[in-house]
């Protein structure tokens, strides 16, 4: 009887797996799930007031969330009842970024990497990547590079692609000028505080340079009773191939190892020779000649030449070269000269003779000796970098170049040693060993300072540096600031396209009090994108003022006489 | 017939969070070298209790011998400190416990926890040792000794462990063995294997035992004399004779009543005792078993009965009536 | 003296103590001990400042700011640079810290709670479950549940593959089938091979419609899944598989777990809350499978059983409340341990969004104002993290020791 | 008794499977692109692009539906998780993203790190946790059971990272005894052998070397061991109570044993099973425990080290470490049951 049953189901399911096999349909091959942003999708949708603080300490925001806590205070006091929001941890947070799906305010900051405007302005405001001026803007705004927030500008745009080909310093400087003019006008962004980073040293030591932009200058370092010098960080160097690496913790360390062409002056950004002599330009400056210095060797006892400078910069170029591999990422080269292969700016690198090399640029670009300079281009040793192969820079094989400092060991996470150069061109340093230590917490730093575990380091907690400035068998030394942290808006949200809500806001924010607080006496409220150290700065510009009542006013002339606590999506952004 | 044990007035306290239990109440009583004593009694009548108290295993806290003397070979126990006590156990009294099953460790071999013993008490080798202890447990009739020595205690059977702890008990033939309900936790056929194998070794060895049970069909068969315990106290004693024939207490009464017996008359119903034993925190003064007495009378409630001997033959009875009951002729 | 006949005796009232219910036993036990009356007054403390606080004691930490008082040291004495009090001084936005750690205990208390209670549920289901299960046999109703759910699990693979996802169907059939049809035909040999062939059958044949290939794959497949539905899968297969799984998440540091969790939901307290009920899951789960195996096969139990009540009612009725003591013990501890993960997550920054007060991430943020002597800013939040857990941890332990009969002297 | 073990090794390879899948699953789940976690504020679409296609991450997580339809098998299963299962296979963690450099390289110095700080926690905690089980549980209901019991309760209820500033602030900073973190001072050197540099120091004998270790490593240890310390001595004198109750301890005391002898052969040994036990999971809560006391110590294993990969997405080094981590626990767990059995000749002969 059940068995009878048991046939009948079975015949039953056989039966139905036949046809709905046969109705069903077959796959169709692309059914890549699109994420998409459910937000983006609502029309005009409400959502709170949301301020988005980073998950990481940058030397732009010395402690993000209090100061998120600070401005959202002040934000609070002033009518806009903001929320406090951590998007995630630093991958996702930079991620949302891109997508431009922060919505709402947001942290985040700047920090140069050469000497130019142009390095600061145009990859928010210009439209690099993009096609160029006339388009209409949506075609660019696209692109990731011209969109923090949604912010598309083409007067800015146009002006910074101008000044980008412009060889005339003098003419350049009025335009960035102006585009600081009118980013203020238009509170793009709110431009909160530059940060004269603070370096602390036991008093037996001196000498030290540090950079606004580039390697800090060791060379001179002169330790009382010690020939080695001890320098505390908080992070590893990630690899000390410059090429592949964008953090500072690596170049602190290959920029004692390895030189480039040119270099900045100790103390400022101004590009000064280095292994080059000397550099000049065609009167279209599309072409530079520079004469290298001769007689310098790489550690490895090669001679520094002209086919030395052209393999390096080659090798970056080239995605076919033989030192060019895959699983590295040349990211500085392709955003400095503006890709790989065919699409890079240097069409070419020749040599006129052996101390001397020519570049051949597609169009001209002002910023070229600034670009030289970076730590990113400095010299290798070919014998070196093809004998270690994929693993140049990796602890087991370290740098060679010319530098005045040759690489000893690397411990992972733990230490890396570099001794004297002796026969450095410059002359020997006056330090035989340095050690770049990891330790990771800001405290424990300055605990190993004060027992003398280490001779210096940076990144201090505030409260630390005054303590520092206190002590006698200790000081404190700041790098000039070359950054600038910021308040971004996402245009997504249409309360934040009337710029009177947007200057509210820049008037709400007590940034003296913010910086007095949490950056000491070492950070400065800014005024600009561009901090006072670069050329192009606008002094002109008043800041906003802080005055709560100003913005409540403005705010009630906005529309929002009671405060403003919830915020609404532009259905127009964000469905590309 | 000369006195191998003497306990006088016996008193043993629990001091819990429910007050103070009263278990063993001023018990009195000798015992001669080669007795056979049984001590009868329902389960918390303090005849456990009383025998740990010799031995001075009351865990304590919360429990303390108040009050009593007991005589062992010219000696106090209760004197003596720690150290001597460690000597008479084991050597002098040794005791098997009512669970085979939970009484041996379970983490040592059987042999170990026997040879463990023999070393302590004997100066002899390891290897001797080992050669008692199997005689031993030939002795208690646990076939090929010699290998089971290594086995663990789960490898036994209940029966095998009781003999195993038997032997454990023998090893160091003490004067005085006291069986603590040694055959409650076995089944029938087991527990008269181990009540002969008892008789035997103690023809054998002719020490003193004290076979604590419920059970007076066990005590029957093997005890000399009987202590019947209720509430702590000994409320009848005597020749195991005078105890079944001229059952004086009530409560003996009952219990015999609520034993089964070859000689009833088919239809005899058992009779058996109403109610429960009284809270031994709140002792009623007067007779423990007053308020489940049939024979009670009002003195009875307000005036304990003294053990008081009634024949030559040291038959003695707790109880107010023993006469009148003598008189009524129980059965 | 004239003779007495038995029959006019009435026996009186037996004099037998009163007896107090295990609970009213307990609680006496409890109160009794002093380590769980310290506990109980921790416990009453922290829960009810924290609530009263909440309720009644108004904070907006959104507006709460004043740098010029920042980091201040405890202060009683009103100076005109400090015109407020500050029990446990202010931190590094000038806010007073002993209203935020009293604040900051609502959001402790919170995690604990939720956070318990996921694990117990999940965890509790489970354990209950798998114990029952392990030693009693199934109903039939349960055990095509079993099968049906097996089947369709495993269905998921062959339907994606192919696409059809009707397949699911199928393969919950050829379940409900196998569980159904337990002994069908003598032998498990035979048996074996019918379902695999069924299972090929099943999952092959729709495939088909898409190309040999994936026929073949899901054939396979379906095969597999035949042969394992052919298998008398009964309660220990399932409390296997379940012990496996809690396994598997115990194999796991928990704060690791934890971490990953949250950085798989984002952060946020109520996002804490999961990830520390999620980690706590297991040691739930064990617990009480384990009670559960210990008391199953208690008579009444049996008797239960025997009476033929439903598998439910005796679940409900005869198991869970015998098992209730050391779950209680173990939800007690629980809430300790959930509080003490959740600080350690705000501690590393994973915790509250701030501007909410919340112990870990008041340490996570002044801890780095330590070097610089401001060691009051460190010290109470901490503070208050280690009386509460300890306060659930004197009380569970009171609670052990109350309701654990071996103790009873 | 080797049948006992092999059973307990087959039970816990499917434990192991489980753990490589969730492993794998999670930091799959977990939001957020290596990619652009390892370029940062620059990245640019190219470079994301190119990554993710040299890491893989483009490939579809377990099997390819896609590749099937059109008849190519390998296709089907070339996925990320078997890659990553290959890998894997031969024992090959891959290299860490940011860094190239190969995570068992990393693993090899770290690693070392974190165990010497949890042995030594391990051993405080236990010489510490089981006497004073011990004591207490001999001593019951007396002022130093009620003591030494509130006492472990603090340890458990101790958030480490709190005590471990405490410590800091204390040694490190008001006394200035102790350093703040770190595993060595800068110029002192060990000769590593096994990387315990205590060990390593010894068995070299270099005496200071040893002093600078011990200094360095006895601030976390301490942190760490309190939570073990508490839970150990708790658990001793449980569950020496629950044995001092058992007829064979009166046996024993029948017997004419000498209470220190009842105490410590016929008591302990039993005791000690459930002890045991307890000590081999308090494995899992001292490397979790890691985590936090790394970060306070700026100690160089590999607790902080996960942590910050899993914010960093550096798959192969969540991936490496977490799988030794969770190995690390089975095998200790393992070896515990194995000693259990040892211990207890019920388990043995079953």
């Amino acid at each position: 009887m059940t068995k009878k049953l048991f046939y009948i189901l079975i015949a039953l399911l056989l039966f139905s797996s036949l046809v709905l096999g046969a109705c069903a349909t077959t796959p169709e091959p692309t059914e890549e799930v699109v994420v998409e942003e459910p937000v983006e999708e609502v029309v005009g949708e409400k959502i709170p007031l949301t301020l988005y603080y980073m998950p990481v300490t940058r030397f732009y925001y010395p402690s993000p969330k209090e100061i998120a806590e600070g401005m959202a205070a002040d934000m609070a006091n002033a009518g806009f009842d903001v929320q406090l929001e951590l998007a995630g941890d630093w991958p996702t947070y930079l991620g949302l970024r891109r997508e431009g799906n922060l919505d709402g305010l947001y942290m985040l900051g700047w920090g140069g990497d050469n000497g130019d405007p142009d390095n600061f302005l145009n990859y928010f405001f210009g439209f690099a990547g993009a096609d160029k001026v006339g388009d209409d803007p949506s075609t660019w705004v696209k692109s990731p590079e011209a969109r923090e927030g949604w912010y598309a500008n083409t007067e800015v745009a146009y002006l910074l692609y101008q000044a980008a080909i412009n060889p005339d310093q003098a003419a350049r400087e009025a335009m960035y000028q102006e585009v600081e003019a009118l980013l203020h006008e238009d509170v793009a962004r709110i431009w909160v505080a530059h940060n004269n980073t603070p370096l602390v040293f036991s008093s037996t030591v001196s000498g030290y340079v540090p950079q606004p932009v580039g390697a800090d200058y060791f060379e001179g370092v002169v330790v009382e009773g010690s020939d080695t010098f001890v320098f505390g960080r908080g992070g590893d160097s990630v690899q000390l191939d410059p090429a592949v690496v964008t953090d500072g913790e690596s170049f602190r360390v290959t920029g004692q190892v390895l030189e480039p062409l040119y270099q900045y002056e100790p103390g400022s950004t101004k590009p000064i020779p280095a292994l080059a002599e000397s550099c000049t330009a065609n009167a279209e400056s599309t072409e530079w000649v520079c004469v290298l210095r001769q007689g310098v060797k790489f550690h490895d006892g090669t001679d520094f030449n002209a086919d030395a400078v052209i393999f390096n910069f080659d090798r970056q170029r080239y995605t076919t070269h033989a030192q060019h591999y895959e699983s590295q990422v040349y990211e500085y080269y392709e955003y400095m000269w503006g890709g790989f292969d065919d699409d890079s700016i240097i069409t070419a690198v020749e040599k006129v003779d052996d101390f001397t090399v020519k570049f051949v640029l597609a169009e001209p670009l002002a910023p070229f000796l600034a670009n030289l300079a970076m730590d990113i281009f400095a010299i290798s040793s070919p014998t070196a970098m093809e004998a270690a192969g994929e693993d140049y820079g990796l602890p087991s094989n370290g740098a060679v170049g010319t530098g005045p400092f040759k690489f000893v060991e690397w411990v992972e996470g733990d230490h890396v040693t570099v001794e004297a150069n002796v026969d450095y061109w410059d002359g020997a340093p006056t330090v035989d060993q340095i050690v770049f230590r990891v330790i990771a917490d800001d405290s424990a730093r300055f605990l190993a300072l004060q027992a003398g575990d280490i001779h210096g380091f940076e990144q201090a907690v505030v409260e630390d540096l005054v303590t520092a400035e206190a002590a006698d068998d200790l000081y404190v030394m700041t790098r000039p600031a070359l950054n600038t942290g910021y308040l971004a808006f996402s245009y997504k949200i249409v309360e934040f396209q009337d710029v009177r809500i947007r200057e509210a806001l820049a008037h709400a924010i007590n940034r003296e009090g913010l910086i007095e607080n949490f950056y000491g006496a070492y950070g400065e409220a800014a005024v600009n994108f561009l901090p006072p150290l670069i050329w192009g700065h606008n002094y002109d510009i008043v800041d906003w003022t802080y005055d709560p009542e100003l913005s409540r006013e403005l705010l009630a002339e906005a529309g929002f006489p009671d405060g403003i606590s919830e915020v609404t999506i532009d259905p127009a952004y964000g469905t590309e | 017939m000369n006195p191998i044990l003497e306990i006088k007035n016996l008193k043993t306290r629990f001091y819990t969070q429910d007050g103070v239990v009263k278990a063993v109440n001023d018990v009195s009583y000798t015992m001669s070298s080669g007795e056979i004593l049984g001590v009868v009694g329902e389960s918390g009548c303090g005849k456990s209790v009383h025998a740990l108290s010799m031995m001075q295993l009351i865990p304590d806290p919360p429990g303390k011998i108040t009050n009593g003397e007991i005589w062992f070979d010219g000696r106090d126990l209760l004197t003596l400190n720690e150290d001597q006590m460690q000597k008479v156990r084991g050597r002098d009294i040794a005791m098997i416990f009512q669970d085979p099953m939970t009484s041996l460790n379970p983490v040592f071999t059987v042999g170990f926890q026997i040879v463990e013993a023999l070393l302590l008490h004997n100066d002899m080798t390891k290897e001797e040792a080992k050669e008692r202890a199997s005689d031993l447990l030939n002795l208690v009739g646990i076939p090929g000794a010699k290998q089971r020595l290594n086995d663990y205690p789960h490898q036994f059977s209940g029966g095998m462990r009781q003999r195993a702890m038997i032997a454990m008990g023998l090893s160091c033939e003490p004067r005085l063995l006291i069986a603590d309900e040694p055959t409650t936790a076995l089944d029938v056929t087991i527990q008269a294997q181990i009540i002969d194998l008892v008789k035997k070794l103690q023809d054998e060895l002719g020490m003193a035992i004290m076979w604590i049970t419920h059970d007076l069909g066990v005590v029957a068969e093997l005890a000399h004399t009987i202590n019947v315990m209720y509430a702590g106290s000994i409320i009848e004693t005597g020749k195991i004779r005078n105890i079944y024939k001229q059952t004086r207490h009530p409560y003996t009464i009952g219990l015999l009543g609520s034993l089964p017996r070859l000689d009833d008359s088919p239809g005899t119903e058992l009779v058996s005792i109403p109610g429960l034993p009284p809270d031994l925190v709140a002792l009623p003064e007067g007779c423990p078993f007053a308020a489940r007495c049939g024979y009670r009378i009002d003195q009875c409630l307000t005036e304990k009965p003294p053990l008081v001997e009634i024949d030559g033959e040291n038959h003695s009875v707790a109880c107010w009536r023993w006469e009148e009951i003598a008189g009524m002729g129980t059965k | 003296m004239a003779k007495i006949n038995p029959e006019e005796i009435t026996v009186t009232d037996f004099a037998v103590r009163e007896h107090r219910s295990l609970w009213g036993d307990a609680w006496r036990r409890l109160i009794s001990s002093n380590t769980a009356r310290l506990g109980m007054f921790i416990v009453v403390l922290f829960v009810s400042s924290s609530t009263l606080s909440h309720y009644f004691w108004k904070y907006e930490p959104k507006k709460d700011l004043d740098y010029s008082l920042k980091l201040k040291a405890p202060n009683l004495i009103i100076t005109e640079e400090i015109p407020s009090t500050h029990l446990f001084g202010t931190d590094k936005l000038g806010r007073d810290i002993f209203r935020r750690v009293v604040h900051g205990g609502w959001n402790s208390l919170r995690v604990g709670i939720v956070a318990v209670s996921i694990s117990l549920f999940f965890g509790g289901a489970v354990g209950l479950m798998s114990g029952f299960y392990e030693t009693v046999t199934m109903t039939m109703v349960e055990r095509l549940i079993l099968f049906g759910t097996t089947g369709f699990l495993l269905g998921f693979l062959s339907a994606w593959i192919a696409n059809q996802y009707f397949q699911l169907v199928l393969y919950t059939g050829l379940g409900l089938a196998a569980g159904y049809y337990q002994d069908l035909f003598k032998g498990k040999f035979l048996r074996m091979v019918t379902f695999s062939i069924l299972g090929a059958f099943f999952s092959a044949v729709p495939g088909l419609f898409i190309s040999p290939t994936v026929a073949l794959i899901c054939g396979l497949w379906g095969l597999f899944t035949g042969v394992l539905l052919s298998r008398p899968l009964d309660g220990k297969f399932f409390s296997n598989v379940m012990m496996r799984l809690m396994d598997i998440v115990l194999s796991f540091p928990g704060y690791l777990l934890a971490i990953a969790i949250v950085a798989f939901l984002g952060p946020g307290l109520g996002k804490g809350m999961i990830a520390i009920g999620v980690v706590g899951i297991p040691v739930y789960a064990r617990l009480t499978r384990s009670v559960v195996l210990a008391i199953i096969h208690k008579e009444y139990i049996l008797a239960a059983q025997s009476v033929g009540e439903s598998h439910g009612r005796i679940i409900f009725r005869h198991v869970t409340p015998n098992i209730l003591s050391p779950i209680i013990v173990q939800t007690t501890m629980g809430l300790a341990s959930a509080i003490l993960s959740a600080a350690a997550l705000g501690f590393l920054g994973l915790g509250a969004i701030p501007p909410e007060p919340e112990w870990g991430a008041m340490l996570g943020e002044s801890y780095r104002y330590l070097t610089s002597g401001a060691w009051w800013a460190v010290l109470f939040p901490g503070l208050a993290i280690m009386l509460s857990v300890l306060g659930f941890n004197l009380l569970g332990d009171g609670l052990r020791d109350a309701l654990d009969p071996k103790l009873r002297t | 008794m080797i049948r006992y073990i092999f059973r307990r090794i087959l039970s816990v390879l499917p434990t192991l499977i489980g753990v490589t899948f969730v492993i794998f699953m999670f930091q799959r789940l977990i939001p957020g692109d290596p990619a652009i976690a390892m370029l940062g504020e620059h990245a640019t679409d190219e470079s994301i692009e190119r990554i993710r296609e040299q890491l893989g991450l483009n490939r579809p997580l377990f099997l390819d539906r896609e590749a099937l339809v059109d008849d190519d098998i390998p296709g089907f299963f070339d996925s990320q998780y078997m890659r990553y299962m290959e890998r894997l296979s031969h024992l090959d963690l891959g290299d860490s993203i940011h860094r190239r450099i190969p995570v068992m390289e990393t693993l090899k110095l770290r690693f070392p790190a974190t165990v010497e700080l949890s042995l030594l926690s391990m051993i405080i905690a236990v010489i510490i946790g089981i006497p004073v089980g011990i004591v207490s549980a001999s001593r019951r209901n007396t002022a130093i059971d009620s003591i030494s019991m509130v006492g472990s309760l603090i340890g458990v209820s101790m958030p480490i990272f709190w005590l471990g500033i405490m410590e800091i602030m204390l040694f490190a900073v008001i006394l200035q005894w102790l350093p703040a973190g770190a595993r060595l001072s800068t110029g002192v050197e060990i000769e590593s052998i096994t990387n315990l540099y205590l060990i390593d120091s010894l068995i070299t004998g270099n005496m200071e070397g040893f002093a600078d270790a011990l200094s360095h490593i006895i601030m976390p240890a301490v942190a760490l061991a309190t939570i073990p310390m508490g839970i150990i001595a708790r658990m001793t004198r449980s569950s020496m109570l629950d044995v001092l109750q058992e007829d064979y301890i009166r046996t024993a005391k029948a017997k004419g044993l000498g209470g220190r002898l009842v105490l410590f052969r016929h008591a302990l040994k039993n005791a000690a099973l459930p002890v045991v036990t307890i000590i081999g999971l308090q494995a899992g809560t001292l490397l979790a425990g890691a985590v936090l006391t790394e970060t306070i110590f700026s100690w160089p294993g590999i607790g902080r080290w996960i942590y910050d990969a899993i914010l960093g997405r550096d798959y192969p080094i969540v991936q490496g470490g977490t799988l030794l981590i969770a190995i690390v626990f089975i095998g200790v767990n393992f070896l515990v049951d194995i000693l259990y059995a040892l211990l207890d000749p019920r388990i043995r002969y079953k």
